[in-house]
């Protein structure tokens, strides 16, 4: 299967993070060099002491939101370093994860 | 007896029921994008009928130091909102200014409300207040970030600096601002008869329309306190109940100065005592992310904004025919 | 010709427009929030003017006669209903009880037609049915409730007793309760002049938001129909054409011996033959999670309630004008 | 002046509104699924609208005359519209067989925008060119589909076919075609009695409703202008501009053939002017997925909608009233 | 790059349930001391024989949502066997990935 | 913990495509005999060059949403090829990461 051919081997960044934070971390991404990514939005959530849900704040400044971004790590480590001081005091979990892509030549 | 006819007028019963629906824990909701959509209907209207009526009357002087007494208000009620909460409560720097930020900007469903209220009390106002509202917005956020940063560490004040275009985009070309403006302007040109056509849809609807937003409104407020009460001490309870009296005083003071008539310094009052829980909010989490948004959409949504639609607005129209027309 | 009449209005039209689009498997749609706002919209409207036509008239025996058969019949219609589906139909045990269950509760829409039906027919109702439309809704849950776990391992009670607290919620805190009650007061409260000015919302415009409202519904039963009849027998089938004619005859058995007018009769027959889609498969996935939720939301929605509205309330109104008016 | 009326009805100035806030990048935005709500509620209120005045007045061969005419506009204007880009743009071949298809195509909120500026300017029009208005929406693809496959690999011909089901229902039963043709029939068979209960619906609040699509339209057009304008060449938005006038020219050209009257002219003039933004750009996106839609839906709906809502209406209406009126 | 540190292993749960089981299924999780999660709402899906899709169904009662939640080995495991009971008669499916986090002291 | 158990393995399969080629995905995924699969909608993203988010494109014809697929790696991989195709000249990204799931007989 293509999937075990080397250069497969991406990494896939999952961001939570609250919608008013969205662009700028969207800018840091491509100030990082990263080329796609893709934002879902999130209905409710549950942090510690807080419920949160989409539509009880009218502002939707708390919303969340979920970026997905699949890149080489050559190209998201710097922009880790980054995001990691946009979240020192914004809400939001971020997390990395080992994947396989099929068409390696697009990230 | 203007009070109690407030109190039962259907605006208010509906805003009641949503907000008892939601403390029971009722699964029922207006769907966010229906009700945002109903907001963006009420703006036009009142921005439109407000338009109108300004192409009828001349902008003498008057109309001018309300403009200015409105930003005055909006850039002037945080300082005092910012003491009281450092004074009383113990919200930390950020959280009080964040806060009182809010209670320098405006609701404009709470002065819908307050125009609705006018109709049924047979009071006349006047149409520029729709002007003031948007005037009232944004000036508070300034103070709030002002209030937050004051000595602050480079850092923070980086940040906000760093997002100063899409700050100010944010909170001079959000919603109400486009549209308040937008729709009086267009009110203004199309004068009495294109507003003639619109009139079905805009003049018509308008109070069945405010019911099912209040509805939701009581909804949302009764959601946010349902989930921020505990977090609130009494301090900024209180705050949340005493503030727009402070605010609508002012506010009060002011008209009389200006010599305004009853239904115009009714708006002005309720301009000043409402607290913002869609613009300031917003501009908040962009601005000062390590503030708190628990604190100030609790207190703005789930006291202030139902103080003032069940109480207040019948408590300042009392005052103003008291005021202005003894 | 009334039933000519009603195929033909405006309203079951649309209906058949997007049931007919829908099971030629159209790409349309109408968005899901804004068709849930213009339910709730529905909802007030008719609550707002039942309450107001209720201030109007004096509460008698005969009211409290039509509550009560209107909770009896909601509690009694699921046992025909679960006797019928299991002798007939292969269907599981929990499956027929929950399906029986929807039989007993009540479609809003299918209410909301049928005052439409009528009007188009010239013949007057009363506004305390919405008030039993509200109360019917409920009643069926807990016999279908019963029906299921009687005689059940202790799990699957332990189980539904758990959730107790959420279900009572769902169950007695839908929006179609809140909206229909709430407005209902309001509407009592408001009386014929504050209605007055919510008019031009609620009464105008009702029969075109109905028409678009009927759109999709159309769309959902035609889809419905088309993903879940595979799954279904001709038994079951064949269950959501006569169950409401059965739930009609005791509904109209009730109403001569409660000596209703015949409007009334035909409201009470239609809420007996309509089935829940929204209230009671909710309550059903939370309390027993094992049913199946592909055989009652086909039969509610894309069998028995296209056969009310096309035939049904028709053949409805014609029994009770042969009945109360002979 | 018909032109100056038209450029400041609340309408155009309502686009001008959203459009302005777009450019300057304001966060605001209209609930997606409201405006989808309300824009099924405008073609259903066309349609029905267009059905009772068609129930009026018998079909003669001017009107079969016009339905030709516009069928054969839709299938040829992508022609002329893929010669020209094909020549003056560096556009590929698929890019301009799918950006040519959208010529051909419609707008229907153009048509909309239209027909409440000939009720302004007080010129009649008849009811059927709904009806023309629904036939050309797809005559159009199928000329580009030829034009972009005509001797192409076997491969891409052989993904179209596969998808031709899909490509069937996406074009010939999307939202337009299904709202626009049923509502139509409903409204013949309503006829003016049964038109009558729905007009408080469809007839008074249209302008009002349109007005606050508009102002979702204008911050469409304004985002995707600046989104997409960089990629977009001088002559491509050259002929997102004059490609309308042509289309006009040669629809009042066939509307002076076939001897209608000035409204009816305009009316035709705007469906030949007026490129799709929603019907076709499916379409393409599912048959020619390696076409890019940021040339299209930059032209069709950043450039000419705006142009044909402020210039291009008024134009049509001055010419058509110097051609018919003569 | 700090992501290779120790104790910014993490689990990654990822819950596909449907709507109404999904307040039992954030009690479970709550019970068990979990912290914090996300939910993010499904628009369709295929389960064998039949499809869903979300407006089709007007009691919403059969669409499905998305809950992701990162969280700790010791968190999780506890949660997971009773989510395991919850949908013994339930439609859901749920899987576990490892990932890294940024900020591992938040979980 | 029963993750650990043989056979708890699967792959998780997370395609990202265009909303109009959504169908066509499904159809390969179900002829290669994929039991199950969940949709979930993007409400913006970035790629290369150009933003896009829902709302803007009225046609809704270049929104894109996130496919989720628990699935045996016997089963995914002829569905892998096929959509490798289908992804040709679409827009479209996919990933596959080793996942665990606790009632491994579904799949
Ligand atoms: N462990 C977690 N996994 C997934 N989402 C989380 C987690 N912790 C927090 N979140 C999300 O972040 C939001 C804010 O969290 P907090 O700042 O802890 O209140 C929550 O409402 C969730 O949506
Ligand atoms: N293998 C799977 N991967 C992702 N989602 C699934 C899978 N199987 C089922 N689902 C989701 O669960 C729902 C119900 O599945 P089922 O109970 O098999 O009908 C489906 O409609 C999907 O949304
Ligand atoms: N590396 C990536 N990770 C996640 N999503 C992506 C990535 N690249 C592209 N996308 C998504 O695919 C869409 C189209 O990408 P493109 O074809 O590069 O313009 C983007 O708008 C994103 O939603
Ligand atoms: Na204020
Ligand atoms: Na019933
Ligand atoms: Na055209």
């Amino acid at each position: 299967m293509p999937l075990t051919a080397s250069g497969n081997d991406k990494l896939r960044l999952e961001l939570i993070i609250e919608r008013p934070a969205l662009r700028r971390a969207e800018d840091l991404l491509r100030e990082a060099g990263v080329t796609g990514w893709t934002v879902v939005p999130a209905m409710s959530g549950f942090g510690g002491q807080t419920r949160w849900s989409r539509g009880t704040d009218l502002s939707g400044s708390t919303d969340m939101v979920v970026l997905i971004c699949i890149a080489d790590e050559d190209a998201l480590e710097p922009a880790l370093k980054r995001i990691l001081e946009l979240l020192d005091k914004r809400i939001g979990v971020v997390n990395v994860s080992d994947v396989r892509v099929l068409r390696p030549g697009l990230f | 007896m203007t009070a109690l006819d407030t109190l039962l007028s259907p605006v208010v019963m509906f805003f009641a029921l949503g907000l008892v629906a939601a403390l029971l824990r009722s699964p029922m909701d207006v769907p966010q994008a229906f009700a945002k959509g109903l907001a963006v209907y009420l703006m036009m209207a009142i921005g439109l009928k407000g338009g109108v009526e300004m192409s009828k009357t001349a902008m003498d002087a008057q109309v001018f130091a309300v403009f200015g007494a409105g930003i005055g208000l909006s850039f002037g009620l945080p300082l005092i909102a910012y003491a009281a909460l450092r004074l009383t409560s113990g919200l930390s720097k950020t959280d009080a200014a964040a806060t009182a930020g809010h209670y320098g900007s405006i609701s404009i469903v709470t002065f819908v409300a307050a125009i609705d209220a006018l109709r049924i009390a047979d009071i006349p106002s006047s149409g520029y207040l729709v002007a003031v509202a948007a005037l009232m917005e944004t000036p508070a956020i300034i103070t709030a970030l002002w209030l937050a940063l004051r000595g602050s560490k480079k850092d923070a004040a980086e940040d906000a600096v760093r997002d100063r275009g899409e700050l100010a985009r944010e909170v001079l070309l959000n919603a109400s601002i486009v549209v308040l403006i937008g729709a009086l302007l267009i009110g203004l040109t199309a004068g009495e008869d294109g507003y003639e056509r619109l009139a079905p849809f805009f003049t018509a609807p308008f109070q069945g329309i405010l019911c099912l937003f209040m509805l939701d409104m009581g909804l949302n407020a009764g959601r946010g306190l349902r989930r921020g009460w505990r977090k609130l001490g009494v301090a900024p309870i209180a705050f949340g109940l005493y503030m727009p009296l402070i605010g609508a005083s002012i506010g009060a003071g002011l008209a009389v100065l200006i010599g305004l008539p009853p239904g115009d310094m009714v708006l002005l009052m309720v301009l000043s005592a409402s607290a913002s829980y869609i613009a300031v909010p917003a501009a908040m989490r962009l601005a000062l992310p390590e503030s708190d948004p628990s604190v100030y959409l609790t207190l703005s949504l789930g006291v202030t904004f139902p103080f003032n639609i069940a109480l207040g607005i019948p408590l300042y129209i009392g005052a103003a025919t008291l005021l202005a027309g003894g």
